[in-house]
């Protein structure tokens, strides 16, 4: 073998050792560790040690769930994955895209009574983007809850 | 200049030409986007800022394709035209990179409600900009020419990878941002806008690669005079 | 409206990001032109 | 060829390498008083509750480890440089990757070294428990350390031959570094809550993964690197 064909192989073999990392990165599920929030259903299988940790908890907003507190600035919903509900709460205005049906992550704690309390709301908005169906305007949409706020 | 990829020769007018037809084509296809485009149904008309968002984030992401593409070759063949390609795409990058964050968290701020998070989509760009200013940044500490295209190439090829990361992170990771769009999420009302826009982006960055380009060219020309001086004066005085 | 405050901005800073490094590019270009043409001229004229 | 004759010349580069660092002391005792400092700043500057410093522990354990341990590798050729010494180094016959594993391990011994003072230290002043999740962390501060310890040798062959090594270095080194960091301060903050969610082995592969990744890169990309 020359010092050329050799110099190759090692090289070629280096290469695999690299792509086969890779791929065991993508593909092992060892990448799942790094998730940017939970579920309800992860969250509440967490049991007691859920309490009181800061974790950051993704889901849809219940429709129908929705109280808002204009005066104290107070907001109460349900999230769901669709499996599991948690009650949020949630203290200051939301963002003015937040309605019933949206996607929604809390970054917060989730407290021994049952509700999770929220110090930061954001909304996910999901890839889709369509004009509003004939007859209902956008705001109508998203400023039903708020909008006596904004006008 | 043999092997020259762009002539040294041609005029600074025919850039200005080029450039004034990118930015003439970006205004009309803004133009177009921001009057044409309903408001959507969620975000109302923040929407718009898709046309500007969307578009720099591809050209960046095509901009460290020819840093890749310049830095692979420049290790292939030796020759420093595609060093001074890759290292032109890559300041390019750098400056739309940070244009599609500024734009990103302006565009975060109404619709998520924050204008940063540590969202797996947001930080990995955040870590190609900064492996970006490395590579600028090592660049302009080296001065030996050979040496500066050889380890700015390796290090040209590891962050250009990157952006695979940070395009592939919103599918392999669960994220605030949204994954890609494709044409059956859009609809055709926005999609129009998009692809004009994002055709006047590619002119731009064609317009910014070739322009900085030259100048990277120009940079080596002066170089070598200088070196050239040096070298005469350093004869004179042994004469 | 609230929303436009944003749009506006977004828009805006493309563009004084675009043409500001549009004209730093032609400024730098310009230098190096005078700078090879003056070297030139210089290194001529010694000998 | 000869497998053995090239482990010799790693190990006399390696060895070469720790002789001139117990020589001298100085280097390391001063990385060792810098690793100190970081430490009781992060302490005052996280203020005086308790819980909050525990909590933020891992966190500021890896990063006090990243400085100090950024300023061992550029020495590390530097010293090769002021005297000349690295060219002769590379006019040896044989693998100029054995001058990579040789300084790799020179500095893996270093940082380890900073890091069995630091831990204790940094247990005594975060109220951290050390002998419960002692195997796993040891096993933990090895992994991440190797990771940090193969990308700092290699960006460092770069970075000490350039003008401003000192910015350049982290510059380089710390982004690529953050994948690394994020898997060992994770694990390292599981183990010292004793590791309730039994999330700790995860995180350990990951490190794994990204140790052999850096590991082999590396290695094959410093021919580039070195060569002249």
């Amino acid at each position: 073998m020359t010092p050329g064909s050799r110099r190759r192989l090692v090289l070629a073999g280096g290469a695999i050792v690299v792509l086969c990392g890779f791929g065991f990165l993508l593909y092992g599920g060892i990448g799942e560790n790094l998730v940017y929030f939970l579920t309800p259903s992860e969250l509440l299988a967490r049991g007691e040690r859920a309490y009181d940790t800061p974790v950051r908890l993704g889901g849809q907003v219940l429709p129908g769930s929705v109280r808002w507190d204009a005066e104290a600035l107070d907001l109460r919903f349900r999230l769901t994955d669709g499996t599991q509900t948690l009650v949020v709460r949630s203290t200051g205005a939301p963002p003015q895209m937040f309605r019933e049906g949206i996607g929604v992550v809390v970054e917060g704690r989730y407290r021994e009574g049952g509700v999770f309390e929220s110090t930061n709301l954001m909304v996910k908005h999901s890839n889709e983007y369509r004009p509003p169906a004939p007859g209902e305007r956008p705001q109508d949409l998203y400023r039903t809850l708020l909008g006596e706020e904004r006008s | 200049m043999p092997g020259s990829f762009v002539p040294a020769v041609v005029s600074r007018r025919r850039y200005q030409i080029l450039g004034i037809i990118a930015l003439a084509a970006l205004v009309g296809a803004e133009l177009l986007g921001l009057s044409a485009s309903p408001p959507d149904r969620d975000m109302g008309h923040l929407q718009k800022i898709m046309y500007v968002h969307v578009p720099a984030a591809w050209s960046a992401f095509l901009a460290f394709f020819v840093v890749f593409i310049g830095s692979v070759l420049y290790l292939w063949k030796r020759e420093e035209r595609y060093d001074l390609l890759a290292a032109a795409a890559a300041e390019v990058a750098l400056v739309l990179t940070a244009l599609t964050l500024a734009l990103g968290s302006i565009w975060g701020r109404p619709t998520w409600g924050v204008w940063w998070t540590w969202d797996p989509r947001l930080t990995t760009t955040a870590i190609l900009l900064v492996m970006t200013v490395g590579y600028l940044a090592l660049r302009s500490f080296v001065d030996e020419p050979d040496r500066r295209a050889r380890w700015s190439a390796a290090v040209g090829i590891l962050a250009s990878l990157n952006v695979l990361v940070v395009y592939k992170s919103v599918q392999w990771w669960r994220t605030l941002h949204q994954v890609q769009s494709s044409p059956s999420t859009v609809d055709p009302a926005y999609a129009l806008g998009l692809r004009l826009n994002a055709l006047a982006f590619l002119l731009v960055l064609v317009y910014f690669i070739l322009l900085r380009y030259r100048a990277a060219r120009l940079e080596r020309l002066v170089e070598a005079q200088a070196e050239a001086r040096e070298l005469a004066q350093g004869e004179e005085l042994h004469v | 409206m609230s929303e436009w405050r944003f749009i506006v901005a977004a828009y805006g800073l493309t563009w004084v990001v675009l043409v500001a490094y549009a004209i730093r590019l032609q400024v730098r270009l310009r230098r190096l032109e005078r700078q090879l043409g003056a070297n030139g001229n210089g290194a001529e004229a010694t000998p | 060829m000869g497998l053995p004759r090239e482990a010799g010349r790693v190990a006399a580069v390696a060895w070469k390498d720790l002789t001139a660092e117990r020589r001298t002391k100085a280097n390391f005792n001063a990385v060792v008083f810098l690793a100190a400092l970081i430490l009781f700043l992060f302490g005052f500057a996280l203020g005086p509750d308790a819980e909050a410093l525990r909590a933020a522990a891992a966190g500021a354990l890896w990063l006090t480890v990243l400085f100090s341990g950024v300023l061992a590798f550029n020495h590390s050729y530097q010293v090769e440089l002021e005297s000349g010494a690295l060219e002769a180094l590379l006019l040896y016959p044989g693998d100029h990757r054995s001058i990579f594993l040789g300084k790799l391990i020179a500095n893996l011994v270093f940082v380890l070294l900073v890091e069995a003072i630091v831990l204790p230290l940094a247990a005594v002043l975060y109220h951290l428990p050390l002998l419960r999740p002692f195997p796993g962390l040891a096993g933990v501060l090895l992994l991440g350390t190797v990771g940090f310890v193969t990308l700092g040798t290699f960006y460092a062959a770069i970075a000490s031959r350039v003008r401003a090594r000192e910015v350049l270095l982290p510059l380089l080194l710390f982004p690529m570094l953050v994948p690394v960091l994020l898997a060992a301060v994770e694990a390292t903050g599981a183990l010292l809550a004793g590791d309730p969610m039994k999330e700790s082995g995860g995180w350990i592969r990951l490190l794994l993964i990204f140790d052999v990744i850096f590991f082999v890169a590396s290695f094959f990309a410093f021919e580039y690197v070195i060569e002249e």
